[in-house]
């Protein structure tokens, strides 16, 4: 991008995964940034995989969907330069069940469903991991995270490798299942509901990912402020839906 | 390029797990698939049979069934799936979304051979005083053989194309290897490998197919 | 055992409608081999479809074996299809199935059993002349061939009424003849009803008893053969009957009595035996005349002869007039002809 | 204008070989009508499908106009087959076009103007006598109907050479008589070849000035249609003449003089002329011979009648004698016949 | 059940979308599709010119591009889409691998079509003297085309099955918001009113599809 261009720039083009960030978006930050005089086109890709490759093109300015550690496993994959802006307040994995009412009715072959992208699976096996069901290889990636570098830990659990949506709607087939948080809110459930609830490391946190250069152009500035001020923390902590999510640490200055 | 985090086990458990939901999901499609098939040409009206409103009925849940994108298909019938083999989740699961989803995709294919068949050949059946059963079975099946092989073929390879997507629900098979590890994963070794096995199960698949046509054409 | 009362059918497309049949009335008797014989175009096609009822009348009535059509159900509509034997004019074979297949299957259809079907089939196939052809498939074989296969198929089940339309339209004369051998020995044998669509006036002449002469969907002219052939009323008919009892004078003795038409020409009209006799012999000695044969023709039809004679006769005015009295007084009809 | 030299056709299928041709040698010449007949099955269709190689011979060399089709390109073979009609004996025709688009088929082709199409189609379909069908579709018509679609649409580019497959068959006989005379127009007035296949002696009697007559693939009998019908030397040729020309006893003719086998039966043939003169005359008046007439018949073949005679005599044997000699001086071939 | 997030607005383009991405890319594939598809029956041993080549080249093409899962395809061949339209991602990027998926299967559905057609006609087309162009132009395609009208139709059903997946790379549609909304989101409303949208087309299409044959076959 030309920088002196960039600068006066009106009219982005933000990217989207499925999840409730859109929506997020739509109803928090757009008004905000049409305020100030913002052309927005909201683009949503049914498949994250395909997010960053329209952000290497240039057909998207700037995404929200992914982590940092997805982020950084992308630059090296694509050979781009992706910077985190900000945090947005993300929905963090539950371990859930409808078959046991608690954790200590897991035994060796008991199932667990995971979801089948490597994001979220590692995301959802670290959290295994914590209860002490399984144990992960020491040099398991993030964007190639695999289920063979998993081991068995304290039980020998099987796994059903499911599309993340699927999950929900099949935890009366499984004893347990990690579902994403997204499809919790959407569902109308409590992320705290969960039996276990992820503690988000930072890296997993969901971001708003710009390129490199064009971190410190006025639209940048404007849309991290935007999910930054006080309209937007109101918002979110208005909603029901919202509840549980792990919300941004900037807006611990607001 | 031999980089690969696929294991030898799982490309054989793939393979296995294809057969297995295209075997089942293409035997229990073609009869159903047949079925209807032969019901809409039948009951149509100037049919064998003419009876409209099994025709009405047919012709639009055919359609209905069609609309449904798969991936919302699978969905939508979980409770189905799971009344039937008792879970929603894993290869013999996906086989029943499958066949939904086939199926109605053969009854037009089949519907297509069925109509294309010379009505001359009706007329001599039901002046032998064929039953409609009769006509269809001793007739008009044996005279679109050639063109219903063709037919299934093509079934075959969509419906291949369709496991791809059984990995949704837990069902495994190639297709879900090449999306999970070649796709998601960027394991251009995996997916190169699985979309050669694909390649190979279409080429074998095709070939047996338009070998079987052409005998049945004998040109 | 066939009737048709007042059946009429008419085609519609669009706006185009096509009489086809209009207000037939038909009568054919158990045992009668009934030739239906007309232009193409006449509307025999349409008359046979509709006696299996492949096709619906648009109205009227007909019946078969005592039985209404139109008021029977599937089950028993199916039932009266199974005793008739049809032969398609288009021959309607399965390309998917041998020869042997092709002829077997209104035995399968009856659930006939196996060994069975086999002798039968085979005999049919010797019968027709294709037993060497059963393993064939229809698209290997001659025209011709492939009417046979659907003359053996239309017997295969011993039906009690047989419809045949044009069912030796693509044979030659020697095989044709061999087929209404078969057809002659099936009625007379088994008792089969035919009803026999033809253009060709010779078949009817060989195997019919009684014959129909269609025109634009309407019957102009119908009795039995003898009858019909003999003394033709419409011009339609007398065409017809014309193309086997030639008994018009040839275009190439005509212009040759045009140039020399000093004499007069008589034409003599006879039936049966009496073409045995020695008539001429009588017109030269009893009545003293000299006659010359101009042209000739006997036709056999049905176990008697049509005898035609075209002559010019020389002798006294009066020996002539006694002559063709003593003429019609023997049933030979004299008629003088002017060219 | 067409040649085969030792032309052989063999299909194979399997284990299964079927001769179709064997060693066929023939000549057409320019304006020639050309008669083939033959049983059903041999090798008729064949032959005329490898003239326009639809087929190609196992062996052999066909040369049309001049040219040895197996070294031609494609697209010189097509120029060919463009002055080639054909009418199939299975029509062939197109179930998604009306009559009107059948016979405009060829023009179509040939780029033709729009104008000139509906001129000679329309033309032409009034010449069948199906004007009132040229918006119909082939499902809607009779057999005959569609035969004379095919032979229309076979006239419509206005060929160098004809082939016809059976083109009557499924004709009543005036219809075609209609079609033979527009064969024989084209054929006189735009000098076509004409190649016709058929199993019906009466067509070739009728139009064509050669005949060959073909058994299992051979060819067994080929000449001049007069010299054909009149002294056919083949057995097979024999029983195909005897179609037209009905100079064989009748079998209830037969039967009768069986009861009452006394008297001698001669047979008497002579061609042309002789059958205008008063030979019997003679018989009654020179000879004193008593003469009783069994059977006779005369048959036109191209412009000559042949005439045959079976009569019984009674007289002295002297004059019988002198009587024989009397009719061989004069061209008349006398036979004694046993039933 | 009205609860859903999805407005108004977002329906129309979806729509629009739609139609936009089928209408594109089966108006393309049909005619790659039918051009592939004739040339497979053409070229054929005993095909009207025999092209061994050509024939053995076109046919595994063909097999390899069916066996693809769509997903896989959409992402293998974004270099190439990115050529031809400037983009791989949006709707008009989305109609590249829709093309590249339909074209092979309306392939197959024309050649089984195309055999169908009774081989004496192909010789009364032989005879005349017809060119290999004018036999297909002029005879075989009208010939076989009520058949034909049937496979579009099917493919056609397939194809809006197909853009189901063109979310994936940003494509949108009334799938896409299926899946998007309905699948991902549990909106019972999107799914069920993109659902019936999608009947509705369906529905239609067939419909059209049947009428046409109908009046061609004339029964
Ligand atoms: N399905 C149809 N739709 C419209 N008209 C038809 C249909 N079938 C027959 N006809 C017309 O009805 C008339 C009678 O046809 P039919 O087939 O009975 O004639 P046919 O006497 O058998 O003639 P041929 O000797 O040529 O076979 C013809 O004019 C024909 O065009
Ligand atoms: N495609 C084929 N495969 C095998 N045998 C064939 C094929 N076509 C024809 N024959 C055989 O070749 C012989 C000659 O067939 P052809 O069609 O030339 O006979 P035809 O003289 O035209 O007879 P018809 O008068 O019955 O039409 C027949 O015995 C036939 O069965
Ligand atoms: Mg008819
Ligand atoms: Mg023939």
């Amino acid at each position: 991008g030309d920088k002196e261009a960039s600068d006066e720039k009106k009219d982005i083009i933000i990217g989207f995964g499925v999840g409730t960030y859109e929506e997020q978006f739509r109803n928090g930050i757009l008004p905000l940034l049409e305020e100030q005089g913002y052309n927005v086109e909201i683009k949503v890709f049914s498949q994250n995989m395909q997010v960053n490759p329209a952000m290497a093109e240039g057909a998207i300015e700037a995404s929200v969907f992914q982590s940092t550690a997805y982020m950084e496993g992308i630059n090296d994959e694509l050979g781009i330069d992706m910077v985190r802006l900000n945090y947005v307040p993300g929905a963090p994995q539950s371990l859930r069940s409808v078959n046991h009412e608690a954790l200590d009715e897991v035994k060796d072959g008991s199932t667990v469903a995971l979801p089948n992208d490597p994001v979220n699976q590692e995301r959802a096996v670290r959290i295994l991991e914590d209860l002490g069901w399984v144990k992960v290889a020491k040099d398991a990636g993030t964007t190639d995270f695999n289920i063979n570098s998993v081991s068995a830990g304290d039980y020998d659990i099987s796994f059903e490798i499911l599309d993340p949506a699927q999950i929900l709607a099949s935890l009366e087939d499984v004893d347990y299942g990690v579902v994403n948080g997204n499809y919790i809110a959407n569902s109308g459930q409590k992320i705290s509901d969960g039996l276990a609830v992820e503690d988000t490391p930072m890296e997993h946190r969901i971001i708003v990912s710009v390129l490199a250069e064009d971190q410190d152009t006025e639209w940048a500035k404007d849309l991290k402020a935007a999910y930054e001020s006080v309209a937007f923390e109101d918002y979110i902590l208005s909603e029901g839906k919202f509840d549980g999510f792990i919300l941004p640490e900037a807006w611990e200055s607001n | 390029m031999f980089d690969t985090s696929i294991t030898f086990g799982q490309f054989i458990q793939a393979i296995i797990d294809t057969l297995y939901m295209v075997g089942m999901s293409l035997l229990v499609g073609t009869i159903i698939g047949l079925i209807l098939g032969i019901l809409i040409v039948v009951t149509r009206p100037s049919g064998v049979v003419e009876m409209k409103w099994i025709y009405g009925i047919l012709n639009p849940i055919i359609n209905i069934v069609r609309s449904v994108p798969f991936i919302i298909l699978l969905v939508a019938i979980i409770p189905f799936t799971r009344g039937i083999v008792g879970t929603s989740i894993g290869t013999t699961a996906a086989i029943v979304p499958l066949i939904i989803f086939i199926s109605p995709f053969i009854a037009r294919l089949v519907e297509n051979s069925l109509l294309e068949v010379n009505p001359g050949i009706i007329e001599a059946a039901e002046a032998m005083g064929a039953t409609p059963f009769q006509v269809i079975w001793y007739f008009v099946l044996p005279e679109a053989f050639g063109s219903l092989i063709l037919s299934l073929t093509t079934a075959t390879i969509s419906l291949i194309g369709a496991t791809a997507m059984a990995g949704t629900v837990g069902g495994g098979g190639v297709g879900d290897l090449a999306i999970v590890y070649g796709y998601q994963r960027f394991d251009t070794f995996a997916m190169v490998s699985t979309v050669i096995i694909l390649i190979t199960f279409v080429q074998v698949i095709q070939s047996i197919g338009n070998a079987l046509a052409r005998l049945i054409r004998r040109n | 055992m066939i009737t048709l009362r007042d059946v009429s059918k008419t085609y519609h497309r669009k706006k185009i409608s096509t009489e086809a049949l209009k207000k037939i009335n038909l009568q054919i008797e158990k045992g009668d081999i009934f030739g239906v014989i007309g232009y193409s175009g006449a509307g025999k096609s349409t008359l046979v479809r509709l006696v299996n009822y492949l096709e619906r009348p648009t109205s009227g009535e007909i019946t078969v074996d005592g039985k209404h059509l139109a008021e029977l159900n599937p089950h028993n509509l199916r039932e009266i299809k199974k005793e008739i034997g049809m032969i398609f004019q288009q021959f309607n074979l399965l390309e998917s199935k041998t020869i042997f297949q092709n002829v077997a299957m209104p035995l399968i259809l009856a659930k006939t059993n196996k060994q069975v079907i086999q002798e039968r089939v085979t005999e049919l196939l010797a019968f027709v002349g294709l037993a060497d052809k059963a393993a064939s498939y229809p698209s290997e074989l001659s025209g011709g061939q492939k009417q046979r296969v659907g003359i053996a198929r239309a017997l295969a089940s011993k039906p009690k009424i047989l419809l045949c339309d044009e069912a030796t339209s693509a044979l030659d004369p020697q095989t044709t003849q061999s087929i209404l051998d078969l057809l002659k020995k099936v009625n007379e044998e088994y008792g089969i009803t035919i009803l026999l669509i033809t253009h060709e006036m010779a078949v009817i002449q060989q195997i019919c008893n009684k014959v129909a002469v269609m025109e634009e969907g309407n019957i102009i002219e119908k009795g039995s053969v003898v009858s019909v052939f003999g003394k033709p009323k419409h011009p339609t008919t007398k065409g017809f009957v014309q193309t086997v009892v030639k008994n018009e004078l040839p275009f190439s003795i005509k212009t040759k009595l045009k140039k020399n038409q000093q004499q007069k020409l008589y034409r003599l009209d006879m039936i049966g035996d009496h073409t045995m006799e020695s008539i001429f012999y009588y017109l030269f000695h009893t009545f003293q005349l000299q006659v010359t044969v101009v042209f000739t023709n006997m036709t056999e039809i049905q176990d008697s002869v049509l005898a035609v004679w075209y002559i010019q006769v020389e002798g006294e005015e009066r020996n002539k007039q006694q002559a063709w009295s003593f003429l019609v007084e023997n049933q030979v009809n004299v008629e003088e002809i002017t060219i």
